[in-house]
């Protein structure tokens, strides 16, 4: 109980086990084993998406094909955060990006390890860092870094 | 397009703080429990008694205020019973609730309401629908109770549980 | 009589199991909008406007439909909105497209109940639904409260027999589901004896007395009069829909019997000119999360009087081939993927009235009921037909 | 067959209502209004409430409110979501003519979760969530993506909670009433760059209120009814990286729907106030562009020019907006209430004279996923 006795502080405390499926599965095994980055492609938009999933929202059709695409990428936005949450991974102050890869057709958020806005510029080109071992995990591209 | 095998999944732990406003006549309830009184709500317009208390009476659809709060008492009359008998991961905690538990609904005297309790005892075959019961307070509980509390707190956990009272006892 | 009449115009579910680890959320969710689509021959473009709806806390997901309703329903720059309201947030999402065509907003939706109960837990979800000062602490889900309620309608009763006629429930129920595809538990040889010797699980209440936890989703596609005809010759009419709510706190009334169903069905009755329910329904799907709830459910929405739940089934009536089936689909004992459980009851009761049963189909089925169960113990109805005018 | 708002009640925005439950909170505004346009709760046909599971920490978080709202022995349904939505689910019931009342309600404390872990339950489990993003990172990367595209200035930026803040010292409902100035903008402690604290909103307990009616009830209760004359609702791409983040594409589709329904040709002449759902300072710049009040990228001098602020061709915001008070899940129905208010006359100090049409606008999700966009009128 807190000590303001108005409150009752409590939690909502639960794991969750979210199954992936297959594409997600298969995104986060390449990533993680091979250190390629996989995206699909819709057979009727023809674009390509990273990450995967299974179904192209605007066409509303199944996609099959996959396609890797680069390690690299172009930034296209970013924010540097200074505020602190418990489920950050890494230790503000640091970056989220918003990063085309070169071959998709849509962009990737993750995270960018700069804690510096003024090094960072839409434009400016950036790499995938892996980390060393994988988990099946997004995290498993542990941040993308400045080339 | 080649299904990798296995079934896998990703695990995360949701752990979100709240804190919850427990409302003026729950603040005025628990003060009171500490000095040993269970205290209920009643509508000022159609006397209906609530417990837990609350600032609605949702029948008249007017407001009850800690001035309505009046005194229950601690016995009351045993509406059902269930023994829980199953595991499951308890929110409050994120760990497995421990089971078996008696778990009853009961009418304190002088309520209109019902209350949904934990009781001692775990033998479906000992609980009669109708007989007597009683709020157990932590301080009275024997020392080596995992409930005993040496004194009341005004907390939710002042009275542990409901207890099934004996025939002699009524 | 509303703006604009409505109907049910095609349906998809997915099979429904305890787990479905081949696919994740989204894409289990699109295998039912798909298939509705397909049902109705129609594409997603055709569609006005997306009602989705699960527990959040169910599967840790907030605001789910922003996610399910683009990347599972293809809803990209085009209306979502989401309903959730417990076990009813199916029948809650059956009667939000109710309105949205009877006001002639939208001429065509589509409504989607989805659950993935193995993701996270039924249990640990219902626990948050209530007080955290109050009942949260000792509360065991759905099922201790469930089992207090059965305890004072058993104990009422007469305990041995009531607990028999609600194994009795249980036979029925999943033989039932054993004509049906969609199914989660298909037993079709189960036994009263079988039931009433299973593990005690909450007292008076034992495992095959309590529903499974089913992964699934259902998926339903609602018209105006105008685009129905376009779609089928036979869609189900929407007689009306009816919902009654009750007390915040679960303990704030024993409610053994239910007194939401005697409140809204004794409304839908009024609306739709029904009588007697027994004669004028043909069919009824209803929502009983356990054995005994189906005797209790069925008394307080009026099929017989109170504490006579049992006749139904010792007369034959409420059983496939009786005068008026309950729960052809093998009901909520049966599959129950909570967010999409009281969708199911509502889509089942429309493919009785559509006549596309298959092995389940009630012969000449023409006025069905459905009906949803949840929150602090509310009630939801929907009485369908072939036609969208009152029985009477 | 019409749809009209006969009556509106507000609470005070707070940021921390610790003497109420849930129950109690909805209970004060919904009997506030019942006394305001004396009637009782027999009179209420139904009840639509708008709230959010993880916002109230309760599954089924219109549980919470049932004694509070009314609807024991009722018809209440609830929309997961923004009150916006809920209002278009209640103006659903009116006009299916089933039901002469309708009684929308929503609440949320924000006082009561932890607001970043709220809203990273949005993300995927997949893709999103392990990277730690919440509204604030979110709106920093649009922000910084929307401004570096089209040369918006922080100044720019900040004009527009310079602007809102002033508007909230108006309204006895706001929750933040204190002036401030471009400069203690740009020097609050950034948070998510280019948003510092002061261009994110507060965070804000509170509960709205409204009574929807059809034409011949609405008469009976009100000289002053408020028509729904256009209403759209259109879903954004949910991955962050599907987004066209620096422009509200799904809120412009939104808005052109609406004022198709409402005959609207020229938003600026034929709109006289607006009240949208600002979830940080450069949003609104971005929701004037979607919402077509100025051109693409032209938000900021749009704000320079002063014709959002009280006296412009169209003030944006006389309530004060989100940047005052952050109510959640309520936003949307506030910014519906304030628009009635506005239109019947009874907005006070933060009325504009002679406003016959009004826009509100309420949003779910991140950066305006899900985009509800109402016009009203008056008689």
């Amino acid at each position: 109980m807190s000590d303001d006795k108005r409150v009752f502080e409590g939690r909502i405390k639960v794991p969750y086990k979210h199954t992936a499926g297959a594409y997600v599965e298969k995104f986060l095994t390449e990533i993680g084993q091979n250190r390629k980055i996989m995206g699909v492609k819709c057979p009727k938009c023809k674009k390509v998406f990273v990450p995967p999933k299974m179904v192209c929202f605007e066409c509303f059709e199944k996609m099959e094909e996959w396609v890797e695409v680069g390690n690299q990428g172009t930034l296209k936005g970013f924010t540097v955060v200074t505020h602190k949450t418990d489920v950050m991974p890494l230790k503000p102050p640091f970056a989220y990006g918003i990063i085309r890869l070169d071959g998709a057709d849509t962009d990737i958020v993750h995270l960018i390890k700069e804690s510096d806005p003024n090094k960072l510029k839409a434009g400016m080109r950036v790499e995938a860092s892996f980390y060393a071992k994988p988990r099946k995990r997004i995290l498993d591209i542990e941040y993308f870094k400045p080339i | 397009m080649v299904r990798q095998k296995g079934e896998f999944q990703i695990r995360w732990k949701t752990d979100l703080p709240y804190r919850w406003a427990i409302g003026k006549l729950a603040v005025k309830y628990f003060e009171e429990l500490k000095k040993r009184k269970i205290m209920g709500s009643k509508c000022p317009k159609c006397g209906k008694m609530y417990m837990p208390p609350r600032g609605v009476c949702a029948d008249c659809f007017v407001e009850m205020t800690v001035d309505d709060m009046v005194e229950l008492s601690r016995k009351g009359t045993l509406m059902g019973f269930t023994v829980v008998n199953y595991p499951f991961v308890d929110p409050n905690t994120g760990a497995m609730r421990p089971f078996p538990y008696g778990y009853v609904i009961c009418q304190l005297d002088g309520a209109d309401t019902y209350l949904m309790h934990f009781c001692d005892e775990i033998d479906h075959t000992k609980f009669k629908i109708g007989q007597r019961v009683e709020a157990v307070f932590c301080d009275e509980l024997p020392k080596d109770h995992e409930s005993y509390r040496p004194e009341l707190k005004g907390d939710i956990y002042d009275i542990p549980f409901i207890r099934l009272l004996k025939d002699e006892e009524v | 009589m509303p703006k604009h009449d409505v109907a049910i115009v095609g349906i998809g579910q997915t099979k429904f199991r305890s787990k479905r680890r081949d696919v994740n959320i989204p894409e289990m969710i699109y295998e039912a909008v798909k298939a509705a689509l397909d049902d109705a021959n129609l594409e997603i473009k055709d569609i006005d406007a997306l009602l989705i709806g699960n527990m959040d806390h169910f599967e840790g997901i907030n605001f789910s439909e922003l996610w399910t309703g683009i990347d599972a329903c293809g809803f990209y720059l085009k209306p979502v909105v989401k309903i959730a309201t417990g076990g009813t947030t199916g029948s809650s999402l059956g009667i939000s497209g109710y309105y949205n065509i009877a006001s002639g907003i939208y001429d065509k939706v589509l409504v989607v109940g989805w659950e993935k109960l193995n993701e996270g837990g039924a249990t640990t979800g219902i626990i948050t639904a209530f007080d955290p000062v109050w009942e949260r602490p000792s509360l065991a889900g759905a099922l201790g409260p469930l089992a207090l309620m059965a305890n004072i309608y058993a104990s009422k009763y007469g305990i041995e027999r009531s607990m028999e006629a609600s194994a009795d429930v249980v036979v029925k129920n999943r033989s039932n589901a054993a004509n049906n595809e969609f199914a989660h538990l298909q037993m079709p040889n189960i036994t009263t004896d079988f039931v009433m010797s299973s593990q005690m699980i909450s007292y008076p209440l034992r495992l095959h007395d309590c529903c499974p936890q089913s992964e699934g989703a259902c998926a339903v596609i609602y018209a105006n009069e105008n685009e129905a005809k376009k779609i089928t010759d036979n869609p189900a009419w929407f007689k009306g829909v009816s919902t009654a709510h009750y007390y915040t706190f679960g303990c704030d009334d024993i409610m053994y019997n239910l007194p939401t169903a005697t409140i809204a069905s004794k409304k839908i009755y009024k609306k739709v000119g029904i009588k007697d329910p027994i004669k004028d329904l043909d069919v009824a799907e209803i929502y009983e999360p356990t054995s005994w709830a189906e005797l209790a459910w069925t008394e307080a929405l009026g099929f017989c009087d109170f504490g006579k739940g049992h006749t139904l089934l010792d007369e034959g009536i409420s059983k496939m081939g009786g005068e008026m089936p309950v729960n052809p689909s093998g009901g909520v004992l049966s599959t129950n993927p909570i967010g999409a459980t009281a969708l199911v009851r509502f889509a089942e009761a429309a493919i009785q009235i559509m006549g596309r049963g298959g092995k389940r189909q009630v012969p000449d089925a023409e006025v069905a009921m459905g009906m949803g169960f949840g929150g602090s113990l509310w009630t939801e109805l929907c009485i369908l037909g072939k036609d969208p005018k009152p029985v009477r | 067959m019409k749809v009209a708002i006969v009556g509106v009640a507000q609470t005070k925005y707070e940021s921390n209502k610790i003497d109420q439950t849930y129950m109690e909170l909805t209970f004060e505004v919904v009997k506030k209004l019942h006394n305001q346009l004396g009637i009782t709760n027999d009179d209420v046909g139904s009840v639509i409430t708008g709230s959010n599971d993880f916002t109230d920490g309760r599954t089924i978080a219109n549980m919470a409110v049932q004694d509070g709202v009314g609807s024991v022995r009722k018809s209440e349904s609830r929309v997961s979501g923004d009150g916006a939505f809920a209002y278009v689910y209640a103006a659903m019931r009116v006009l299916s003519q089933e039901y002469d009342t309708v009684l929308v309600v929503s609440h949320s404390k924000c006082s009561e979760g932890d607001q970043c872990l709220i809203n990273n339950s949005i993300f995927d489990p997949f893709y999103q969530r392990h990277l730690g993003l919440d509204q604030i990172s979110s709106a920093g990367l649009m922000a910084n993506m929307y401004m570096s595209k089209y040369g918006i200035t922080e100044e720019q930026a900040a004009k527009v909670v310079v602007k809102n803040r002033k508007n909230a010292f108006n309204n006895p409902y706001a929750h933040i009433q204190k002036e401030i100035t471009v400069d203690d903008v740009l020097k609050s402690p950034m948070l998510a760059y280019p948003l510092k604290e002061l261009d994110l909103p507060p965070y804000s307990d509170g509960a709205v209120a409204m009574l929807l009616a059809n034409e011949e009830t609405a008469k009976k209760l009100t000289d002053t009814p408020v028509w729904l004359r256009g209403y759209a609702n259109c879903t954004d791409a949910y991955y962050l990286g599907n987004r066209n983040m620096t422009d509200l594409i799904a809120l412009e589709l939104a808005a052109k729907e609406a004022y198709k329904m409402a005959g609207i040709s020229d938003p600026i002449k034929d709109i006289d106030v607006a009240e949208v759902s600002e979830n940080f300072s450069a949003h609104e710049l971005m929701i004037y562009e979607a919402l077509g009040f100025c051109g693409k990228g032209e938000g900021g001098k749009f704000i320079d020019s002063g014709e959002t602020q009280m006296g412009g061709k169209i003030p944006v915001n006389p309530s004060g907006g989100v940047l005052s008070s952050n109510v959640a899940m309520a936003n949307g129905l506030i910014r519906v209430a304030e628009v009635a208010e506005q239109l019947t006359g009874k907005a006070g100090k933060r009325q504009i004279p002679d406003a016959k049409t009004g826009l509100a606008y309420g949003m779910n999700g991140i950066c305006s996923q899900g985009n509800c966009v109402l016009i009203f009128g008056g008689d």
